[in-house]
């Protein structure tokens, strides 16, 4: 049998031929989406950033922070972000937690946990670094602090009436109850991405498999299917969400489970329709003659070529479940309102708008998260277009 | 001044970062009134070429030289001097039919748009303009037709619908990429007629690309010949044909399916029969979509097949054979008996017949359309093995990578998106993908149409090299009576949606019983004799 | 294609059923019913809206209000017994449930807890500003998404692409309440510009005004509140339509229609668009119908308009039952209607488009 | 000075809980008005949300602000005085002693708008009418109501039970609105309507735009246009109330001129909002007014049904961790003071050590008395250290009382009783704007060791779990009356403390507490009733039942400099009365619309 060299193209060797079973990390086609999304200079950066600034939120008790990292007091080690330490460890008087912000404890500790802190700890704190303290010599400590030296939900100690200005203290300045807004914007969008992500991720599996679903196989399974989905979304989410709270109390993973459960019927209606389209295409009959499996066939051949209005959308899912939470919490159903909500934030700005920073950190916040993920997912689009080319 | 004149074009296309050249350096002119046609091996950039003479490649193609028109530049030529000359004075008749029309648009819409733009005919006149065309190419009840959306039409009707649409502004310039290769012998010969007529009155310049050599002989003044991107020879077909220079035009000239299948063993088992089959479809009409009548696509086909046999359906254009095809794989609905393997498939839920469809593939019509488009050509060949777990343990890639080469395809463009091959290729990929299961029954919807003699007899090979090693049964619909007896061993001629005749293959060639097949066999003798 | 009409029609009642049965088990176990809020309302509290209207300085503000002075006393039992009868809660559930159902069916959907209003009149009542603010919203997202998205997905990675998605997105990112606070403040408020006015859909003189004057005087008032509900609603469109139409445009067919010689236009507007745009033109009778029913609570509140999404907001809070089954029956008949419509919107985008069953 | 007639039969001009009027029969005018203010002009002002209804005495409808300006009443009160009131509709009162019932002789010149009298039947029918149809509260009333019956066409008799606070039904029947019967006679009184309704009050209804304004116009032919207790009120001709559902839409309409007067809640906005255009150029004068009235006794309330706060040194520790000096500073811009006193902002509050008349008082009580009753001055809350929130001295004292009784910090700096209990206490809350409070009190419970929750819900919700005692702490404010009475047995007495949705939200259930709200009602001058709420107030405190929270004894209003009223810098004590005794001052508007301050 002959074998037609084709001409057009340079005949390079084949990969992984013969050669032993060492397969590469990404399959060539998988490869060729990678590098096809790694052109888009837009999308790329916007992922590195984007990880960036997660990975960073992930850590956010290690940046904003008012206990600090490490302590070293009298000769020992302490780390109280990650235990717990009564003050009396630090030879103050109270056995609840160590208040680290306090300058008596600030005293105590660089002191080695000298009584006169209680009465002139700025004094003491000012002999303290010379290693005498009245005469006497002090086993000197030290505190690590972090970057910000607030939790989301310290109040800070500036004179004044909240919302503070950004000053050196408060970068972002201070929000309506005096708490740091820089913290809190740390703590919120770690907060808010985690909920957004592992609601969408849900919500879209469960929303795209049922529209997929519904619009494969049509019939009774679609004309039953979609009338619960009516049915479900004439329910008041407002209702469920109050009896599940009155019942199971607010958290972060009910409030989760109730995105969920009222999120997913958002992506039935596109996909159903892409499905109820595309299942008439002749590649879908020919998968069907290979004798490929229904779930292959709506998931490897049929989905990506319905996804355009999913991968569309799911960026302004991801923030309008952001923006749903914080909606919520706009109504005073979201989460405790203590929690660092993003949602609150902006609420917040629209009761006072004497501070315009509270708008503008949550504007900045929400248009940089936005434009991160639609440029994201523009270059996850365009590396999965069979047609796109690039430069 | 030539009609055309295309000079050292070259056109590249960037894929994935690197640049891979389809055509280079090709030049050739076309005169009015002259037939040129462009021969060469499958995806030797013929459709490239042709393409970029009106600039319709894709943004990933890059193009060099020069292409004029009447004098007009064309390359990077205004967007309104490319409108104006696109379908008015330059027709195209795309290689691809059955992705080519506009699958919301009815018949009449697509037609009536031409008209509507360069003619400025609308309403009454327009109507019966299209009617009139539609006639012209042999679409039968055109009247009827008008509503009728693409994937209504046989796959040889869809390339009429495209020639009207490309003739009905009477052009200049009319490209033809193998516009025949869905028709059968009759409409073929009709068409052929129709183009030299309007060649002959209007004065046309015609560029043909084409597998054909037959036609070739019979209208042709001019051959380019290409191969590798090049055009290796060009010259009056008379001396092309009777003198070949090149190595490769001599062997395009000589080959030629040529045999017979070695006969089948007596006692070979039968793998597939069906008893009245009919596909019935509905014709539609009004929003409710209330049937008023039905297209008979197949009514009361009776067939069988044996291990190791080939049945070689004929039939003109329309005739139910794509349809036939299709119900016997299960893949839409029909009435009557169908027995594969000695098991009655009739009412077997889908589930079911999956764990059969490794035993029966199907190479379809429209090898674009039934190629996904978001999976690469390794993926798409592939597929088949991991669904039925066929050869585990083997390497999938080296497999898909032998496939490849039998078909002869290139095993390093397996990392290609469909749409990055020439339609040659692709219909390869097509029966790769179905050969690669070794099925036992396998069902071919002109697995050759758009294919070069070298490959076609390549295939033919192949096919009738496996079905021996195998014993595969095949089920062989073709417009191309040469390879049909090539390959056959028994044959059935439809019309209409009925089997009108039906035997042994070579007594049925020397000796055909209807009316319909007589003619049907003359008009190939005809054209290869032409 | 019939059947399946009378298939969907014929489950129109069984959904409704459905929602019907739903919600009303729903609202027997939400703590706190109407008679808790007139309670609360008694005793000077109970404001659905303050919370986020921005009022309220931590109960101070309540003072010196004249609240009632039997709140002092708290309320005689009988009186709650009374409540209760009035609003039928002495009966069991079920029983109820049968009620509403019958009323239901007569078409007769009751009148609110706290307003003698029917509640048909009620939403007849507050459709005003709910089309308004949805219609001219929608319009506008349509006219400029469309056009834009398409614009887009041909010059797909040049500048313009890039810095118009830059634009919709940060429009988008704009908290719409914060916009339409700084709208107030910048052009309605006495602080800088007093071009617009603050609030209603007309003027107080709106009767008197010749018919020029009073579309003028009337897109003078929505222009504020339109503007701010608008701002974000570029963003999906503009590019589920880009999207959608890099998905098509480079299909074989757009280069039949090329070389025809059409003009760009027709090739996107009269080959592509139907071809790439399937969900957007099926979900259009949805959207239209949410021109006419969605509400927007935050702006409604703010340009102080009464529309639907603030009588949503308001029945929800305040537990009035009638309303809210009214209102979910009344809408919910509207999108079951409305689905049957966008399914055949389908069918008729797409013809190869049908319901039935398909052997897997 | 009410005149005795026959046996101890009182007839007069007016009435007040213990007799005394300052005015005296045939005065010429309150003292507190201008009697030769001008007539004329528009006040503006704005209300929250919407309305739907002209008739404030159902359950139905959003009724319009001022919409009782359609009604007259049988008397009326005077602002300067606490209690008392003064014939209108009637001229004359006629009641026993133990004032278990009372006759009004009606005005014969009394005339509905329509030029019908106003007759007894009417006083009649809206007895019925509010007692069948109206809001709950004049059930509550009329609970003491034996009877109402019309003497004749022009006299009336209220009848009330025995058992009933009689001290004060007299006034309440004398506060009555009055209905035209023949009005509602083809109307139902229960619907709610926003047709114009028929009174024989000062101002007719001028326009109505449902939800967005009302006003309401001065009629010229008001049959007591002139009389003594009318005389230099009702000076507007156009009394108009802007309607806004946003409250900075509302501030941004008033600065921008679209109402003319705005009293302002906000210390937000107080604080920063006033220094806008208009205000720059003096067009907007911004004051800030005494209110003489006893400021509303709000704080966070302890359930005292839960066993955790038993023992009142918890309570006293948990009041210590809330700091408010801190959060006035930081959160109220300083404008709020610190409540300590049931009555706040009255003279009837506790001062110091008790004197001798409480102590009569409270002596025979002694047993069920905390101690320091008699030993500290009455209990006011510390001052903290308002630059940070959690005080360490404060909690310093707090932890040690949560020690001595027997809650101390474990492992993990949360506290437990011996039992291992854990010290959890949640604070309920149905309101956003008590968030920002809240969570650093929570913070510095937490601080304290108390596992401290805080929990919103809505409105609706909380009402129910506040009827069924379902929470630890929570919000509440009474109003108190300047004439405190019997309503304090449903805030304090032990009766109302079990019984489900009583308004004890405490659930205070002491005897000695019981017995002094029983001296309070049958006070008979105020100076006894002063002395018995002060001993209350004192016991009360001493108790530890709530963790008071702030108050505001002023005023703080802005208005575009038109109008005028009678006082300079001190209003009459029970109000400003900005629509009544203010008047219009054209030559002043004139000028502001000149400089463009207004349209
Ligand atoms: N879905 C359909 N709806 C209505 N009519 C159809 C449909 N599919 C095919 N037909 C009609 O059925 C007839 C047979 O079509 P079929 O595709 O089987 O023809 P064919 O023999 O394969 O022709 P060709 O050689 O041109 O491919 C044609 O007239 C065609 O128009
Ligand atoms: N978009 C593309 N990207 C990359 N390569 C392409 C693309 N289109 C075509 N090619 C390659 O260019 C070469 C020429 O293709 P062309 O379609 O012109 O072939 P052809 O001569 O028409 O063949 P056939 O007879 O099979 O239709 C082929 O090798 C094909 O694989
Ligand atoms: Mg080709
Ligand atoms: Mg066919």
């Amino acid at each position: 049998m002959v074998t037609l060299p084709d001409p057009t193209v340079t005949p390079a060797p084949m990969p992984a031929e013969g050669s032993a079973p060492k397969k590469p990390f990404l399959s060539p086609l998988n490869q060729r989406r990678w590098n096809n999304f790694k052109r888009n200079r837009r999308a790329f950066w916007s992922l590195i950033i984007f990880s960036v600034l997660f990975g960073l939120s992930l850590c956010a008790e290690l940046i904003a922070n008012d206990k600090p990292i490490l302590v070293k007091f009298q000769g020992e080690f302490y780390t109280p972000i990650f235990t717990f330490y009564p003050e009396t460890a630090f030879g103050g008087d109270f056995q609840t937690e160590a208040p680290y912000r306090d300058i008596e404890v600030q005293c105590l500790i660089a002191s080695g946990g000298l009584e006169d802190c209680f009465d002139d700890p700025e004094g003491i704190m000012a002999q303290a670094e010379t290693g005498m303290v009245n005469g006497q010599a002090i086993e000197q400590g030290w505190a690590i602090w972090p970057l910000i030296p607030y939790s989301f939900r310290t109040t800070v100690d500036r004179p004044g009436a909240a919302p503070l200005p950004p000053s050196s203290q408060n970068w972002l300045g201070t929000d309506d109850t005096k708490r740091d807004v820089m913290a809190r914007v740390i703590y919120g969008f770690r907060l808010s991405i985690m909920f957004t992500l592992i609601v969408t991720t849900l919500a879209s599996l469960v929303g795209i498999a049922a529209g997929a679903i519904q619009g494969y196989f049509g019939g009774w399974m679609d004309l039953i299917f979609q009338r619960i989905i009516e049915i479900w979304g004439a329910t008041p989410a407002l209702y469920v969400i109050i009896i599940l709270f009155a019942i199971l109390g607010r958290s972060f993973w009910l409030l989760v489970f109730i995105m969920v459960l009222f999120g997913w019927t958002a992506l039935v209606g596109v996909v159903r329709a892409e499905f109820l389209r595309a299942r008439n295409l002749e590649y879908v009959r020919a998968a069907k003659a290979l004798g490929v499996s229904n779930t292959t066939i709506m998931f490897r051949h049929m989905l990506p070529n319905a996804m355009v209005a999913t991968v569309t959308m799911l960026p302004f899912i991801v923030t309008g479940t952001i923006a749903t939470l914080a909606g919520l919490d706009f109504l005073g159903f979201g989460l405790p309102s203590s929690s660092p909500s993003l949602g609150e934030l902006t609420l917040q700005a629209k009761q006072n708008l004497q501070a315009p920073w509270l708008g503008f950190t949550a504007f900045f916040v929400f248009a940089i998260m936005l434009s991160l993920l639609v440029f994201i997912f523009e270059g996850v689009r365009d590396a999965f277009d069979p047609r796109k080319t690039f430069q | 001044m030539s009609l055309l004149e295309v000079r050292d074009l070259s056109v590249s296309f960037r894929q994935d970062g690197k640049l891979t050249q389809a055509v280079r350096g090709v030049s050739f002119t076309l005169e009015r009134g002259e037939t040129v046609a462009l021969v060469g091996e499958s995806g030797s950039g013929k459709s490239v070429t042709a393409l970029s003479t009106v600039s319709l490649l894709g943004d990933s193609a890059q193009v060099s030289g020069s292409v004029t028109y009447d004098g007009q530049q064309m390359i990077g030529a205004s967007d309104a001097l490319l409108r104006k000359v696109r379908g008015n004075d330059i027709s195209f008749i795309f290689q691809e039919p059955m992705t080519s029309l506009n699958p919301l648009h009815t018949l009449e819409r697509q037609l009536s748009e031409s008209l509507a733009l360069h003619q400025g005919l609308v309403g009454e006149a327009a109507r019966k303009r299209i009617i009139e065309l539609m006639e012209k190419v042999g679409i039968r009840e055109a009247e009827s037709r008008l509503g009728a959306y693409p994937h209504q039409l046989s796959g040889g009707q869809r390339q009429r619908v495209m020639i009207a649409m490309a003739l009905a502004n009477k052009p200049d310039v009319l490209i033809a990429d193998e516009p025949t290769t869905a028709l059968d012998v009759t409409i073929q010969a009709q068409i052929l007629d129709l183009l030299a007529d309007l060649k002959r009155t209007e004065n046309m310049g015609l560029l043909f690309i084409t597998h054909d050599l037959g036609i070739v002989r019979r209208i042709a003044d001019k051959v380019c010949v290409m191969k590798g991107g090049e055009i290796v020879e060009q010259g009056p077909t008379a001396q092309i044909f009777a003198n070949p220079q090149h190595d490769y035009t001599r062997k395009l000239l000589a080959a030629r399916a040529a045999g017979i299948p070695s006969p089948v063993a007596e006692d070979a088992p039968e793998v597939l029969r069906t008893d009245n089959l009919k596909v019935w479809f509905p014709i539609q009409r009004g929003f409710l979509k209330r049937t008023v009548g039905h297209v008979k696509a197949v009514n009361d086909a009776t067939i069988s097949i044996r291990a190791g046999e080939t049945l070689g359906i004929v039939g003109e254009s329309g005739s139910g054979k794509t349809t036939l095809a299709l119900a016997i794989m299960r893949l839409i609905a029909s009435e009557g008996g169908i027995t594969f393997d000695g098991q009655d498939v009739r009412g077997w839920s889908t589930k079911r017949l999956r764990a059969l469809r490794k035993d029966m593939q199907i190479v379809f019509q429209d090898p674009f359309g039934s190629l996904s488009p978001r999976m690469t050509c390794e993926q798409i060949i592939a597929e088949g093995l991991g669904v039925h777990g066929v050869a585990p343990g083997q390497d999938k890639r080296q497999m898909v990578a032998e496939m490849m080469s039998e078909v002869g395809l290139n095993p390093a463009m397996m990392h290609r998106y469909p749409h990055e091959f020439s339609g040659g290729q692709r219909q390869r990929i097509a029966i790769a993908r179905a050969m690669i299961l070794r099925p036992k029954l396998l069902v071919l919807d002109e697995p050759t149409s758009a294919l070069d003699m070298t490959v076609q007899v390549q295939i033919v090979d192949l096919l009738r090299a496996l079905q021996i090693k195998y014993g595969l049964a095949y089920l062989f619909i073709s417009h191309d009576l040469n390879v049909v007896r090539a390959m056959s061993h028994k044959m059935i001629v439809m019309r209409n949606g009925d089997v009108v005749e039906a035997g042994e293959a070579q007594a049925l060639f020397q000796n055909p019983q209807t009316d319909y097949a007589r003619a049907l066999l003359a008009a190939a003798l005809d054209l290869t004799a032409a | 294609m019939g059947a399946y009409i009378l298939r969907r029609l014929a489950l129109v009642i069984p959904t409704l059923l459905g929602i019907m049965i739903i919600n009303f088990a729903l609202v027997q176990f939400v703590p706190g019913g109407p008679i808790e809020q007139i309670l609360a309302q008694v005793s000077g509290q109970g404001d659905v809206f303050e919370g986020f209207a921005g009022g309220g300085d931590a109960g101070v503000s309540a003072g010196g209000a004249d609240s009632d002075y039997a709140g002092a006393r708290g309320l005689p039992p009988e009186f709650i017994a009374q409540l209760e009868r009035e609003f039928g809660f002495d009966k069991p559930p079920v029983e109820r449930f049968f009620n509403m159902l019958w009323n239901y069916m007569r078409l007769d959907f009751g009148t609110s807890y706290f307003r003698s209003i029917s509640v048909i009149d009620l939403v007849m009542e507050k459709l005003p500003v709910s089309i308004t603010l949805g219609l001219w919203s929608t319009l506008i997202a349509y006219a400029v998404s469309i056009p834009l998205g398409i614009r887009k997905a041909v010059n797909d990675g040049t500048r313009f692409d890039t810095w118009t998605s830059g634009l919709i997105i940060v429009a988008y990112a704009i908290p719409g309440f914060l916009f339409a606070i700084l709208l107030l403040v910048l052009f309605a408020g006495g602080s800088y510009w007093q071009i617009f006015p603050l609030r209603g859909l007309t003027s107080d003189n709106f009767e008197e005004l010749s018919l020029l004057g009073k579309i003028g005087d009337y897109f003078w008032h929505i222009a504020l509140p339109v503007t701010a509900s608008t701002i974000s609603a570029f963003a999906t469109l503009t590019l589920l339509t880009k999207n959608s139409f890099l998905d098509e445009i480079k299909k074989h067919y757009v280069m039949t229609a090329r070389a025809k010689g059409l003009s760009e236009k027709k090739v996107l507007y009269g080959h592509v668009f139907r071809n790439a745009m399937l969900i957007v033109i099926a979900g259009f009778p949805a959207v239209f119908i949410g021109v006419f029913f969605g509400g927007s609570l935050i702006i409604e509140t703010i340009f102080s308009l009464d529309g639907l999404g603030r009588l949503g907001f308001e029945a929800a809070v305040a537990r009035d039952y009638p309303v809210i089954f009214g209102t979910l029956f009344i809408f919910g008949l509207i999108g079951l209607v409305v689905g049957i419509l966008s399914d055949l919107m389908y069918v008729l985008v797409d013809p190869r488009i049908d319901f039935e069953k398909r052997e897997g | 000075k009410a005149q005795q007639t026959g046996e101890n039969i009182i007839r007069a001009h007016g009435i007040s809980t213990f007799g005394d009027l300052k005015y005296p029969e045939g005065f010429a005018h309150f003292d507190y008005v201008n009697p030769d203010a001008p007539k004329g002009g528009t006040f503006s002002t704005w209300a929250f949300g919407t309305f739907d209804s002209l008739t404030p005495y159902i359950l139905r409808g959003n009724a319009a602000s001022l919409s009782t300006v359609f009604y007259d009443t049988l008397m009326t009160g005077s602002l300067d005085e606490p209690d008392a009131m003064y014939g209108l509709v009637a001229h004359t009162i006629e009641y026993p002693e133990n004032r278990e019932w009372a006759i009004f002789h009606m005005r014969p010149e009394a005339e509905f708008s329509d030029g019908t009298p106003v007759t007894a039947h009417d006083v009649v029918f809206s007895y019925e009418a509010l007692r069948n149809q109206g809001r709950p509260a004049y059930r509550v009333l009329f609970n003491d109501f034996k009877s109402v019956e019309a003497l004749d066409d022009h006299t009336v008799k209220f009848t009330f039970n025995a058992d009933g606070a009689l001290r004060e039904l007299p006034m309440s029947a004398a506060g009555l609105p009055i209905f035209s019967r023949a009005y509602y006679e083809d109307r139902d009184f229960a619907e709610s309507t926003l047709e114009p309704p028929l009174g024989s009050g000062a101002y007719l209804l001028d326009r109505v735009d449902a939800g967005r304004s009302v006003s309401y116009k001065r009629r010229d032919d008001y049959w007591a246009r002139d009389l003594n207790v009318n005389v230099g009120q009702n000076n507007f001709d156009i009394l108009q109330i802007e309607y806004f559902a946003d409250y900075t839409t509302a501030f941004e309409a008033f600065k921008g001129g679209a109402y003319m007067y705005r009293e302002e809640f906000m210390s937000l906005l107080w604080a920063t909002g006033y220094e806008f255009p208009a205000v720059q150029s003096g067009a907007v004068k911004v004051e800030t007014l005494p209110d003489g009235r006893p400021a509303g006794t709000q704080g966070f309330w302890f359930n005292l049904r839960r066993p955790v706060f038993e023992d009142a040194r918890v309570r006293q520790a948990i009041g210590m961790a809330f700091n408010f000096e801190w959060a006035n500073e930081s959160l109220f811009y300083g404008i709020y003071s610190r409540t300590d006193s049931f009555w706040e902002n009255s003279n009837m509050q506790a001062e110091g050590m008790p004197s001798e008349a409480e102590l009569a008082l409270l002596e025979p009580l002694r047993a069920d008395i905390p101690e320091a009753v008699f030993t500290e001055p009455a209990f006011s809350p510390a001052e903290s250290n308002p630059a940070t929130v959690s005080d360490r001295g404060a909690l310093r004292k707090a932890g040690r009382l949560l020690e001595e009784a027997g809650w101390t910090v474990g492992d993990d700096g949360l506290r437990v009783n011996s039992a291992g209990q854990l010290l959890r206490i949640e604070i309920l809350n149905d309101s956003a704007s008590f968030e920002r409070i809240i969570n650093p009190y929570v913070e510095n419970l937490r601080r304290l060791g108390v596992d401290a929750v805080y929990t919103r819900v809505d409105t609706a919700q909380s009402q129910e779990r506040e009827k069924k005692y379902d929470f630890d702490m929570v919000t509440r404010r009474y109003s108190m009356s300047q004439t405190p009475g019997i309503e304090l047995r449903g805030i304090f007495g032990s009766d109302a403390a079990d019984a489900e949705g009583a308004n004890n939200i405490a659930g205070v259930s002491n005897p000695a507490v019981d017995s002094l709200i029983r001296t309070i009602e049958n006070a008979t001058s105020r100076e006894d009733l002063e002395t018995a709420v002060s001993a209350l107030d004192r016991v009360l405190r001493a108790m530890h039942i709530w963790v008071p929270q702030w108050y505001k004894g002023e005023h703080n209003i802005a208005y575009f400099d038109m109008f005028e009223r009678p006082y300079t810098d001190t209003p009459p004590p029970n109000g400003m009365g900005e629509v009544s005794i203010w008047w219009f001052n054209p030559d002043k508007a004139q000028a502001l619309r000149a400089a463009g301050a207004i349209r």
